[in-house]
């Protein structure tokens, strides 16, 4: 019983930098993917006169990626039902000219902004509309989150180093005497310390195995994939095999480390 | 071989302290036994240290094994330490450990299998009257007890070099004699030197065995 | 120095503690002041023909709180300029009725979908338009950064105990000795673990003070406002005077109960 | 008042073990000096364990200073504890306190001022010849010196009973007079009771004093 606590005190705090490392690993794609789709889903629609090229449009901006007249047809399908030829006719030829632009990337309401009015500014065009809002939103949550999530993880970070810490001063108090008898009687560092590298190599492989396997988990619960699909992320992006190299490597890193601060604070006492 | 212990003009000091020890010069040959007696904190313990490199020298030269203990490296030092015994006056046994693997201790920093240092410990622990209480801990032992298993763990790897302090202040007549008996056997039968710091010289003792005294930091040969 | 690593090893967890209280008291906020928002903001356009009466549809769900015929004069305005009265009229008289649906609460998709099967059983109705993925995408994402942030919270809050539990162990290597002997002569309990006690309410008296710092820095950082009201969040979400109050019960009782846990613990070796 | 220890068919013994003490009748009067001695391991330690409560009765009866310790409460041991003085076998210093607080240990708890605390531990410290020594932790004194300061610390509070184990097992004879005077002392001036656990009873008081003995579990008394 209380060998499993001990064993815990170092694997959760273990567990918690790993998990937290991965998250910001997974965060970090999500951010990307998502500006990727932001950009996709972005749309600038301008009303402007027939008389406007498309290629002043075009390198008005180096953001702007593709301009296209939208076909005026579909909005006026809707009406003509009930109108005579010549009055359609009528309508199309003055309806203003409507231009769907698509932008290189996502670029934050700002430079949007910057955008619209340089595109204002071009002759003949009369207005610009943004359907932005909700996306801007969208990003800004995904910003905060990200946030959030570092203040988190660091939060999470601080603590795991201190429990470490603290595993470490204990582990101290207990081998302290034993260790420093030992050596009284010429027993060889490796000799004296080698329970405390074989504690740390244990559970840092534990605290790997559980995070590997808490992550597969999430990957294949089912209420999760929906979760993520929901938010559009495909849920492939947790857990990558060089991630679990970066998680193995920090794991035995910590776990060796602190074992070897326990016995480098060793001194013999006079 | 040279002198087991070779004291020149030795100087002992604490950090921040007056020096303990101010001016030692002895030697002890193969195979000696002898006594060291002196007042309450005049530096018997603090002299023996030295020996096993536990306090660094202050001044003066001291050799152990042919050592010398004011240049001596870790490893090295590991390695004489593995062939002293040490009785310490506050017998220092691990609390976690059975009586019987504290007996075992040094056996197994020498790297004998584990049967071997079972029967070898189990020896001993006959000898100094302990083998019902193998299976015990420290604890679990009454003062004169945990240094009579300190006694053991000294003895258990023959070492070249005993050094004993104040090894039966907690023990009553019979006991002392026994433990008084070990030592005199493994200086006569292994040639084994031994170093034993105490307030009560055995009587039948006193005469037969050198006798060194530490006053105000000095170190005298009574005889 | 010494000191000063030991009293952090108990303000830590707390600090992560009390921290995660808030954020999560902070973030049911967030999502139901979002539940109203998107309540409010979703809207359902219904396409039907004239002879649709608005009772109808009012009552097909109780989910719909209010029904609205639009007005189709701003469909029109913008082409009647260049058409003649007769073709706006004619145009008019055979244009579908548009009805705009607010709803009570909002309801998640599954809900939405069954509401709009509802509303196209009932004669006449030609079309249902939801315009709701953006808002369901926000709604997925809250509920995504809940679930993470309870997880996160668990995690803080696990580690955040174990280390706690880990400075009781450390506090009684510490202290047991001198208890102890304390004890054997004849000292009574309040002197044996004064100390102690004063050590806790101290630390938990830091933590709190830190907590609310921290969040009095956040409300009041421009840059943390500007991403709030970003995301449509009023700082003034963050901390309030009760919430203050449930901090220190809870920091004050953690560390009595870590200091009055070690004091029973302790017992007279034999 | 009743006799300061009353012991009858006492019965003492660790949690699963055969019983240390199997059968004690004895009673010490207020202002007695006795003398304990017995084998290593005989329960010497354990019989004066169970007169600071610190071992539960297996058997029989035990009163000290009037108090049942078969069925004293927490509270009340508590206070019987304030009033004894005790060095026990292996000193129990608080290595985080300095000297002068240790010996101030029993003033604190009675709730003195400071500066009656410390001007008592000074006096007992230089009765002890250690008073140069109260600044310093116990882990820098030696063997012999922490064995005084326990002695200086057991006086502290003019208890009405003393239990020794082996007050002066690591200590010189000038040092070991030192403790025995002071002991006879508080025993003449203030009638303290005391009994001492000891190996080597001296030779001035052997005739004078009581003497019990405990062998196989049993207590003889011996004069
Ligand atoms: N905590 C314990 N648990 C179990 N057995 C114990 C414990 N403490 C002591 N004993 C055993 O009880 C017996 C008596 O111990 P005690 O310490 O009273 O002896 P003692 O007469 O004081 O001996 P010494 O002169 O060596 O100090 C011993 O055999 C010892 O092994
Ligand atoms: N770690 C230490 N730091 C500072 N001073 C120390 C330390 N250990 C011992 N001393 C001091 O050094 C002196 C010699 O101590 P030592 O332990 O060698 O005495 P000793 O001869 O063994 O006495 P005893 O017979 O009482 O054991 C004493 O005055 C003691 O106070
Ligand atoms: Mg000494
Ligand atoms: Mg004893």
């Amino acid at each position: 019983m209380r060998s499993i606590r001990h064993h815990l005190a170092l694997i959760l705090p273990l567990f918690a930098i790993l998990f937290c490392i991965e998250y910001l690993l997974v965060f970090d794609r999500i951010t990307e993917s998502y500006e990727n789709r932001l950009k996709e889903n972005y749309s600038l629609i301008l009303v402007a006169d027939r008389s406007v090229k498309l290629s002043d449009i075009s390198h008005c901006d180096t953001l702007i990626e593709k301009t296209e007249p939208i076909d005026a047809e579909n909005v006026l399908r809707r009406i003509k039902a009930g109108l005579n030829h010549e009055s359609v006719e009528k309508i199309r030829s003055i309806m203003p000219l409507f231009i769907s632009i698509k932008l290189r990337r996502y670029a934050g309401i700002e430079r949007i902004e910057r955008l619209k009015s340089e595109l204002m500014s071009i002759a003949g065009v009369r207005d610009v509309h943004i359907f932005e809002k909700v996306h801007d939103r969208l990003y800004a949550m995904l910003l905060f989150m990200k946030i959030s999530f570092t203040v988190f993880s660091m939060l999470i970070g601080a603590i795991s180093l201190l429990l470490l810490m603290k595993q470490m001063t204990i582990w101290q108090f207990e081998h302290k005497e034993r260790m420093q008898i030992m050596s009284l009687f010429g027993a060889p560092v490796w000799l004296r310390s080698g329970v405390l590298f074989r504690l740390a190599i244990v559970d840092a492989l534990l605290a790997l195995i559980f995070v590997v396997s808490a992550l597969l988990y999430l990957v294949n619960d089912s209420s999760v994939r929906e979760l993520l699909s929901a938010i559009g992320i495909e849920p492939e992006i947790i857990l990558r095999l060089d991630d679990a190299a970066v998680l193995a490597g920090v794991s035995f890193a910590i776990a060796t480390f602190s074992a070897t601060w326990v016995v480098l604070r060793f001194k013999e006492e006079q | 071989m040279r002198n087991v212990i070779e004291a020149n003009a030795l100087k002992l000091a604490y950090p921040r302290h007056e020096p303990v020890i101010k001016s030692a010069t002895f030697e002890v040959n193969t195979g000696e036994f002898v006594f060291i007696t002196g007042a309450s904190g005049s530096g018997k313990s603090t002299l023996l240290k030295s020996m096993y490199g536990s306090m660094p020298l202050f001044g003066g030269e001291l050799h152990v094994g042919g050592m010398d203990m004011g240049s001596i490296s870790g490893s090295k030092l590991y390695k004489l330490r593995r062939h002293i015994g040490i009785i310490f006056q506050d017998y220092k046994l691990i609390k976690e450990w059975s009586v019987e693997k504290n007996v075992m201790l040094p056996l197994i920093i020498a790297g004998f299998p584990k049967d071997v240092c079972r029967a070898q410990a189990q020896k001993l622990l006959t000898h100094v009257k302990l083998s019902h209480k193998s299976d015990k801990y420290p604890l679990e032992l009454s003062g004169g007890e945990q240094q009579r298993v300190a006694m053991a763990r000294a003895l258990a790897h023959n070492p070249f070099l005993i050094l004993a302090d104040e090894p039966t202040g907690n023990l009553d007549d019979y006991s002392s004699q026994v433990v008084w008996d070990l030592m005199e056997r493994a200086n006569e039968e292994l040639e084994t030197t031994i170093l034993v710091v105490t307030h009560h010289i055995p009587e039948m003792f006193s005469a037969q065995y050198r006798h060194l005294m530490i006053e105000n930091g000095v170190i005298y040969e009574i005889h």
